[in-house]
């Protein structure tokens, strides 16, 4: 199993030689990309099944932990790595015409989120957060329009100020303890409970929001989203916010699993859906409508992420695998749809199937029954509902207040697609690569939906897994279940 | 209650009705007379006028729909006039109480409506709409007071409200504050002035009546002498007691209408606006009034 | 605590300061590059208090010398992550740098205002609608129900 | 397979045919005889209406922990029959010309009669539902089938009207979603019957919170105040049928719902018991007396109206309060006549639906400034639009007058005098505006243009008098239905209702429907006879031949009286017509865009890092607010 | 304003951080993996410089991926400010002359140049004894070229081509180390060969030759970065 390490490693390789191999033969180093994560996507499926429920641990160089990095491999993280690969098999930059250190880039991107899926060392979370961060400032600011130069600059600032904040987080928390595993960590929570450590877990979180989308954090985000390529956009809104989601929850769930900070979480959450909502609510155009959508989705898995427990954490996986659908779908979609709302009058004559998907996609968004986005808000208020906390009952209101603002300006927008003349402007796309992806999406959505039960099942079967730290401390550390020294 | 009788009261009632609003066309018109100083017309005149107007030779119809109006003009008042109880003759009364008669009481100003319309006579509309407004606004009070009556009886059937009043005292005395709003009600309802807009078009020579020749005028004077006799006894038998006997009734009916007759003259005519403004305000008051006491 | 003066106790301090410093910097400046340098600043200061970490009360270097005689060294592993973290840093540098380079060169402008206005505008014109913000007075007055 | 599986077997086949049909002609024929299949089947499963019986539907979903099922009362038989029948009379209506012209004026034919029974699934769907979390699913269902059908019309009033519409049914759905939620919080489980334990572990603040987020849910779908604003317009443009089927059905299913809910399981009485203000104040009459505005404010709305489909939609939101406000009096023949009016509602409504749909298919109209005079040229037309209004206005003999008599006698009974004044008040409005549009669309002037006009065919003319046999009868013969509704009593906890073939039999005045008809005819044939057997023979003369003001009036100048129909009235209440619920739905809305506009600059800030300091000091300090005390 | 605010939030930001940093254990921190690391060391890598250990050693990933992001920022800024990148072209001829450095720089740092290589090399070599390595080595040779570029603005001080194969062979050779590792031991980047002498130059078996690629990928990196930027003449 050691081999798994290869996830992270052959991308990597890849990406150094990409530029190398072009130099004698373009063709080949563009389908390198392509083969390595066809040869990862086969990894994950083919090692599905030898990794039982316990997990398994890769200790790197042959070292003990805590002493060593180690790699934590589980159900729930060879699902996300399987995502990862597929998604970036997706909005693989096909077509267009690409300079090998691009996708030198998206090999490194792709590295990257492997490692922050795997890994369970604190710094090593932190190299791959930043090699993730550049790589994807790399490619933001590569894209032909040059205002994408300026939104990558601001993001660099935000995100930079947090990866250091990120850091200075695992500064203290190293003085604090003396180490960096996270399962040699979990082992000695009460040293971390107090006011550094809960302190130096805000500040760990903030750095990694920006990345997730948090309120506050993401002012980067419209800008972003709405001057790169929409493919690149469904990745990032749909997979990178959703990892650095992922690294917030494992610090969370393993070391700062207290209601105080599930209530921030909370709080966070709900000014994300409110504001997201909101503003993209006045947006007039189709970007920036979708990314600040995204946030408000973000904030929504903050929100079902807030509740303790498995049930938490699965409906907020769930969402996480819903909203990389809808969200992606919609991104992918929007490369045919983009502009102001304007200038998608009348596409519904234009192209039915388009409208008919984008109808879809919105409805599931929205949690319209029987759409899979309906059974997971449900759950979500459900649960929200049965917290003995007044706060979780509020956000239940903020949660339905912000639907209703999304139906209104989706519906606005649906509107405008079904408007009698159609407008002057309105750009012919040809049928291109993206949309196949959208409506493949649009069917894994509908067929998820007759599959609801077992994928529930098997969502709650990772998030226990995931929700215990016993399991984790247990795989990584034999030894040391209850503290002390290596 | 046997096949005959019924059939007996079905028969007879209308023909009751009929005489007695003939004399109370008559009595209005002498009433009126006196009040203008006038000697009035004779004993006969209103079944002169009507068997005049039937006797027409010019008649002139718009349609099926004219036709029809005027029948349910008198049909309705006929409908509702069984349905009030009188001496000797209240087996079909207690089908229906005094809500489905309140309801009978709208149907003639419907049909005079479809039939007016029909007309296609632009002042006909105007009269109509006139009218129409004017029935929204005496049915408030009026409603108001059956409501109240009906409250206090304890009972929707008007045989029931008069066993209520024979028993114990009479409405009128026990409400007086409705009464007097029925009072009101009832001025308007019969379309007496001051509330009697919508046959102004009429007197510009035009309007509703103008289009009505011949027995289609003779329909609706018959309608009025139903309708007179309507108000008179269900107002009597809501307030007044009802009657044991024919002689305890006519005059109580002849009273009530009279009243209503007296004050018509003296009062010039409301515009619409003013019409349903005095019947919101003052009769509407006054009986809410009235209900206050009671409930 | 900070009362009692010692020697981490001032290098914490100072490196507090330096990080605090350059986030200072970094709010109130608006040239693009003047807030790369303060970024730098604060990158510093992080990076100084995680190589504290490992300052151990008279420790050595940990490097087993030939004359190594059993004495306290410092924690190797700080060390070995802020050798890391520098890099990083000075990758994301380099980046900002030549993004600095390319905005400047496109919008004839450093300062953060300005090209974030133009972002905008250029990101409004591209989807064609008014960009946000913008002080005209609305076109048309909103009538009730309109809205949706 | 029991009765209800088969039922819903056929359903869906019925489904799938017409969509698999959707382009073929003879799709409208076979989608009719879906629908008197369907009709059939209902008869089959009358014991369920008359005896009380329940059948539950084999086919349940487990999902999530939930149990699903279906299951088929009194009360969904009742509501189902209105629906089936309804969308029979609709679809036979355009199975012919209409269904012609409809395709020639480039609609999609196939579509709608999709839309129509997808509107039909939904709503039984829902009818069926077991359990609330079935109920909530088929409530979407329901919501999001009429928005397809809302959809269907070209205009972009529709459209417009279409996505309020859909702003409104979210905010009830998600008012609907927390109310479900609070119920699962306090027993665990959407059934039906934690409603009850749940509502009686409650605080008295979350029982007003439960209860008004039900009856919010509820009431946004069923247009009762103040949530009236979008039903008219949207159900008033829908392809014609499609108009007359929401405008009977569609809503009710708000009251449906209020029944189930509200009525059955958490009880009339423990409303009563919910003192808000004074003690006259309890969340029983607050409810009866938004039900009392409900009938008052939309009725003079509908009286304002000139285009025939938005008046007569404008009385479908009104007819809705009489429905409720019989319920709210809690007693036998309340309850009855509330019920009773959903019946009567559908059926005059859908009759006076279809005949406005009838004159636009021969006009191309249904602006009533613009037509008048039809009569002559559509008399049957005429005839169905006249029982309709005699139905919605409330005259006897038709049905209208029954249900409204008995709501009226609960209302006397229950010494309700304000709510009564109300209710007179709603129906006074009614008869003023149903006259107005059957003066100013068939009597009056013929236009000229409309000289040509000729009576619909007969696949039109077949439901609407269908219809309005339906209207007299059940008016007639109240004894027909009354036993449905004493089921539906007992089913859902009312008192139930004694009845005969006329009528109520009720202490101290009852209604004998079958001998107030006879009265009422017997009248009109006294005054018949008066009027055609005693004089001559009248003489039929031109429409034009009449005599105003000192100038005849010509075929050249129309002088239709027809605009500001009664000026003084509107002189008088006009200033009332503030736009009072627009102008709330505008600050709410005002209000929404201010609190975006401020999170709008967040996310336009000039310096994002300022933000995440922000949050970093947030944060921190909340931290050591916690902490500070406790040491580390 | 701003200037307020950002002062009011950095004095907010300042006192946390001072009362957190007061909390931490200062000078005396548990050291956990520190303390391990530093006892078994010897044996396990047999790199006199602890430092090494870890960086090669215990946390040979951290040390992959930072070449990884030096990687990453050198490609986005080679893509970003290859001309193709630009709308319009930027050179200009006429200032080939004035940017010239002039005769002592050009000849001065063309002497010191084998010197600052052999220090670099020297840095690279010995970084599993002394303080030192691969990535100050590296930056030591990356000086070296960016010097000879400052100097010579227009003249053609490296090939980006052997940038580029230097950079990508480095890599390659370090992964390729931790892959044979990976088959041979069974862990990814586990220490093989023998541990050899300690203390001496031929020592803890693959660590000098992973310091080597990281040097040279280090030195590449920079020397590109250093390149890329200094190609465009944009005043600040």
């Amino acid at each position: 199993m050691n081999h798994l390490i290869l996830l992270v490693v052959l991308p990597l390789l890849s990406a150094f030689i990409i530029p190398v191999v072009a130099k004698h033969s373009l063709t080949i180093s563009r389908l390198i990309g392509p083969v390595v994560l066809v040869f990862i996507l086969a990894l994950v499926v083919l090692s599905w099944n030898s990794v039982g429920s316990n997990g398994f641990a890769i200790f790197l160089g042959g070292f003990l932990p805590p002493v060593g990095i180690v790699f934590y491999i589980d159900h729930f993280s060879l699902m996300l790595s399987g995502l990862i690969a597929g998604m970036l098999l997706i909005v693989w930059p096909w077509n267009s015409y690409v300079a090998p250190r691009q996708y030198s880039l998206y090999m490194l991107l792709t590295a990257a989120s492997f490692g922050l899926v795997l890994s369970a060392d604190l710094f090593n979370l932190y190299v791959f957060y930043e090699l993730l961060a550049v790589a994807t400032y790399g490619l933001i600011a590569r894209q032909k329009n040059p205002a994408a130069a300026v939104a990558a600059l601001r993001y660099l600032f935000v995100s930079a100020t947090g990866s250091a904040m990120l850091l200075l987080g695992i500064a203290i928390i190293y003085t604090l303890t003396g180490t960096l595993n996270i399962a040699h960590l979990a082992t000695m929570t009460d040293q971390l409970h107090g006011l550094a450590g809960l302190s130096a877990f805000a500040l760990i979180v903030i750095g990694a929001g920006v990345k997730a989308e948090m309120f506050l954090l993401n002012t980067w985000v419209p800008e972003v989203y709405s001057t790169i390529e929409t493919p690149l956009a469904a990745l990032l809104a749909g997979l990178i916010s959703k990892l650095a989601t992922v690294l917030i929850i494992r610090v969370l769930l393993m070391l700062f699993q207290q209601s105080e900070v599930l209530q921030m979480l909370l709080v966070v959450g709900v000014f994300g859906v409110i504001s997201g909502e909101m503003v993209a609510w006045r947006a007039k155009d189709m970007l920036r409508m979708l990314s600040f959508s995204s946030i408000a989705q973000l904030g929504m898995i903050f929100i079902a992420f807030s509740i303790a427990g498995e049930v938490g954490l699965w409906i907020g996986l769930a969402m996480m695998l819903h909203h990389l659908l809808v969200k992606g779908g919609l991104f992918l979609l929007a490369d045919k749809m983009q502009g102001s709302f304007d200038n998608l009058r009348g596409y519904a004559k234009r192209s039915a199937m388009a409208v008919a998907i984008f109808i879809i996609f919105i409805l599931s968004l929205l949690g319209i029954p029987p759409f899979p986005g309906f059974w997971i808000k449900l759950m979500l208020i459900l649960n929200l509902a049965e917290q003995n906390n007044t706060l979780y009952h509020y956000a239940i209101g903020f949660i339905l207040l912000a639907t209703v603002i999304e139906a209104a300006y989706l519906f606005k927008l649906v509107r405008y697609l079904f408007q009698d003349e159609e407008a002057a402007t309105i750009v012919s796309t040809p049928k291109s690569l993206t949309f196949w992806y959208a409506q493949i999406f649009a069917l894994v959505l509908l067929v998820s939906l007759a599959f609801i039960s077992p994928i529930s099942n098997r969502l709650k079967d990772m998030a226990s897994q995931v929700a215990n730290p016993d399991i984790y401390i247990n795989t990584i550390l034999p030894s040391h279940l209850s503290g002390g020294n290596p | 209650m046997s096949f005959v009788e019924i059939i007996s009261e079905l028969v007879l009632m209308p023909l009751i009705a009929f005489v007695v609003g003939l004399m109370m066309v008559l009595m209005m018109r002498k009433i009126s007379a006196r009040l203008q100083r006038r000697i009035g017309p004779p004993f006969f005149q209103p079944i002169y006028d009507i068997v005049k107007l039937y006797g027409k030779d010019t008649q002139v119809s718009h349609g099926l729909i004219h036709d029809i109006g005027i029948v349910m003009a008198v049909g309705g008042y006929i409908g509702a006039e069984i349905l009030l109880p009188v001496p000797g003759m209240e087996g079909i009364a207690d089908k229906g109480g005094i809500i489905t008669l309140s309801y009978f009481l709208m149907i003639p100003s419907l049909g005079m409506a479809l039939g007016v319309g029909q007309c296609a006579n632009p002042n006909g509309s105007i009269g109509i709409s006139r009218a129409l407004t004017a029935m929204l606004a005496y049915d408030i009070p009026f409603i108001i007071v059956v409501f109240g009556a009906a409250w206090h009886y304890e009972s929707t059937s008007l045989i029931g409200m008069i066993e209520y009043q024979q028993a114990n005292a009479w409405g009128i005395i026990e409400m007086p504050f409705l009464a007097i709003a029925g009072l009101f009600a009832l001025q308007g309802m019969l379309g007496k002035q001051p509330f009697e807009i919508y046959i102004a078009p009429a007197e510009i020579a035009t309007g509703p009546m103008v289009e009505m020749s011949g027995k289609y005028m003779g329909g609706l004077f018959v309608m009025q002498t139903f309708q007179l006799y309507t108000a008179g006894v269900l107002y009597a038998s809501l307030f007044l007691g009802g009657g044991e006997s024919w002689l305890d009734l006519l005059p109580k009916a002849f009273l009530v209408v009279a009243i209503p007759m007296s004050i018509a003259f003296l009062f010039p005519r409301y515009k619409t606006e003013d019409l349903i403004r005095i019947l919101w305000k003052w009769p509407v008051m006054l009986a809410l009034i009235g209900l206050a006491f009671i409930l | 605590m900070l009362i009692n003066i010692s020697i981490e106790g001032l290098l914490y301090f100072g490196a507090i300061s330096l990080s605090l410093i350059g986030l200072f910097g970094l709010l109130v400046s608006n040239n693009v590059f003047r807030m790369l340098l303060a970024l730098v600043m604060f990158e510093a200061g992080a990076n100084l208090i995680l190589v504290l970490s490992g300052f151990r009360e008279n420790g050595i270097a940990p490097i087993f010398l030939a004359d190594y005689s059993g004495a306290i060294m410092n924690d190797p592993v700080p060390q070995a992550l802020v050798l890391t973290a520098i890099v990083i840093g000075v990758g994301i540098q380099a980046l900002a740098l030549a993004l600095i380079l390319r905005v400047k060169k496109h919008y004839k402008s450093l300062d953060m205002r300005v090209i974030r206005s133009k972002l905008e505008h250029e990101i409004a014109t591209q989807a064609n609608v008014e960009p946000p913000g913008s002080h005209h007075a609305p076109k048309q007055i909103v009538r009730a129900g309109e809205h949706q | 397979m029991n009765l209800l599986d088969q039922f819903f077997v056929i359903v869906a086949v019925a489904l799938i045919s017409i969509a698999m049909l959707r382009n073929i002609k003879v799709n409208s024929i076979v989608s009719t005889l879906w629908y008197v299949l369907m009709v059939v089947m209902l008869a089959r499963m009358s014991s369920v209406a008359y005896n009380a019986d329940t059948i539950t539907s084999a086919f349940s979903i487990e999902l999530l922990g939930f149990r699903m099922y279906w299951k088929f009362t009194a009360l969904s038989w009742f509501f189902s029959i209105i629906t089936v029948v309804s969308a029979l009379a609709s679809s036979l209506f355009m199975s012919g010309d209409w269904g012609k012209q409809y395709r020639q004026q480039g609609g999609n034919y196939g579509l709608l009669q999709l839309a129509l029974i997808l509107n039909v699934v939904s709503m039984l769907i829902l009818l069926a539902s077991g359990d609330l979390l079935s109920l909530f699913i088929g409530w979407e269902f329901v919501s999001w089938a009429s928005f397809l059908m809302m959809v269907l019309m070209p205009s972009k009033t529709a459209k417009k009207a279409a996505v309020k519409y859909v702003i409104y049914a979210i905010v009830g759905a998600m008012a609907l979603l927390a109310a479900l939620a609070m119920v699962y919080a306090s027993s665990g489980s959407l059934d039906f019957t934690q409603i009850t334990d749940a509502f009686i572990q409650m605080t008295d603040n979350m029982k007003f919170g439960f209860v008004l987020l039900f009856f919010i849910g509820f009431a946004i779908k069923m247009g009762l105040l103040p949530f009236h604003l979008w039903q008219a317009v949207a159900y008033a443009e829908t392809p014609g049928p499609g108009a007359a089927f929401l405008g009977a059905i569609s809503s009710r299913m708000g009251l449906f719902t209020i029944l189930v809910v509200i009525v059955q399981f958490i009880g009339l009485g423990n409303l009563e018991e919910m003192n808000i203000a004074l003690p006259y104040l309890n969340m029983k009459s607050l409810l009866a007396w938004i039900a009392a505005l409900t009938t008052i404010i939309p009725t003079y709305i509908a009286l304002q109206q000139h285009d025939a489909k938005r008046l007569l939609a404008w009385h479908g939101v009104g007819q809705g309060g009489y429905m409720l406000l019989g319920i709210m009096m809690y007693d036998s023949i309340g309850s009855a006549g509330g019920l009773m009016h959903v019946l009567n509602h559908a059926s005059y409504q859908a009759a006076l639906f279809l005949t406005v749909v009838a004159v636009v298919y021969r006009t191309g109209t249904s602006d009533l400034n613009k037509l008048g005079g039809l009569v002559t040229q559509m008399p049957l037309t005429f005839l169905v639009m006249l029982i309709g209004i005699i139905g919605l206005a409330g005259l006897p003999p038709m049905n209208g007058f029954v249900s409204k008599w008995m709501v009226y006698r609960s209302l006397l009974v229950n010494g309700e005098p304000l709510l009564f004044v109300a209710a007179v008040l709603g129906t006074l409005g009614t008869i003023l505006s149903v006259y107005k549009l059957i003066h100013n669309t068939f009597l009056g002037q013929l236009r000229v243009e409309h000289q040509q006009v000729r009576e619909v065919p007969w696949s039109m003319m077949v439901p609407m008098l269908g219809l309005s046999v339906i209207v007299f009868i059940t008016g007639f013969m109240p004894g027909l239905i009354l036993p449905w509704i004493a089921s539906i009593q007992e089913t859902i906890g009312l008192p139930v209702v004694t009845y005969h073939l006329g009528g109520i039999e009720y202490a101290k005045g009852g209604l004998d429907m079958i001998w107030v008809s006879g009265i009422l005819f017997y009248g009109f044939g006294v005054g018949a006879l008066i009027f055609y057997f005693l004089g001559g023979k009248a003489k039929r003369i031109h429409q034009y031949d009449n005599y105003a003001g000192g100038h005849f009036l010509s075929s050249e100048v129309k002088y239709h009286y027809s605009n500001n129909f009664y000026p003084g009235l509107m002189h008088l209440i006009g200033n009332w017509y503030r736009g009072s619920f627009k102008w709330m739905e505008n600050v709410i809305v005002s209000a929404l865009s201010f609190v975006s506009k401020l999170f709008e600059n967040m996310y336009r800030s000039r310096q994002p890092v300022m933000l995440l300091v922000l949050v970093a000091v947030v944060a921190l300090f909340s931290i050591y607010k916690n902490y500070s005390g406790a040491g580390s | 304003m701003t200037k307020f605010a950002s002062l009011l939030f950095i004095a907010g930001l300042a006192f946390f951080l001072m009362v957190v940093t007061g909390l931490l254990p200062l000078g005396n921190s548990p050291m956990l993996i520190g303390n391990a690391i530093l006892d078994s060391a010897k044996e396990q890598v047999g790199a006199a410089n602890v430092v090494t250990s870890v960086v090669l050693a215990y946390r040979g990933l951290d040390t992959l991926g930072e070449l990884s992001i030096l990687f990453a920022a050198a490609s986005a800024v080679g893509l970003l400010l290859t001309k193709s990148s630009f709308n319009k072209p930027s050179k200009n001829p006429t200032n080939t002359e004035e940017s010239d450095s002039g005769f002592v720089a050009i000849n001065g740092i063309d002497l010191i140049f084998p010197l600052l290589l052999v220090v670099g090399m020297y840095i690279i070599s010995h970084g599993h004894l002394t303080p030192g390595g691969g990535f100050q080595g590296g930056v030591v040779l990356a000086i070296a070229f960016a010097m000879r570029s400052i100097v010579r603005p227009r003249g053609k001080s490296i090939d980006h081509g052997v940038v580029t194969f230097i950079e990508a062979f480095a890599g390659l050779s370090f992964i390729v180390i931790g892959l044979v590792a990976l088959y041979t031991q069974g862990h990814f980047l586990q220490p093989m060969l023998d541990q050899g002498h300690f203390g001496s130059l031929w020592s803890a078996g693959t660590i000098p030759l992973l310091y080597l690629a990281v040097g040279l990928k280090v030195g590449a990196e920079l020397a590109g970065l250093i390149l890329a930027l200094n190609t465009d003449e944009v005043n600040i």
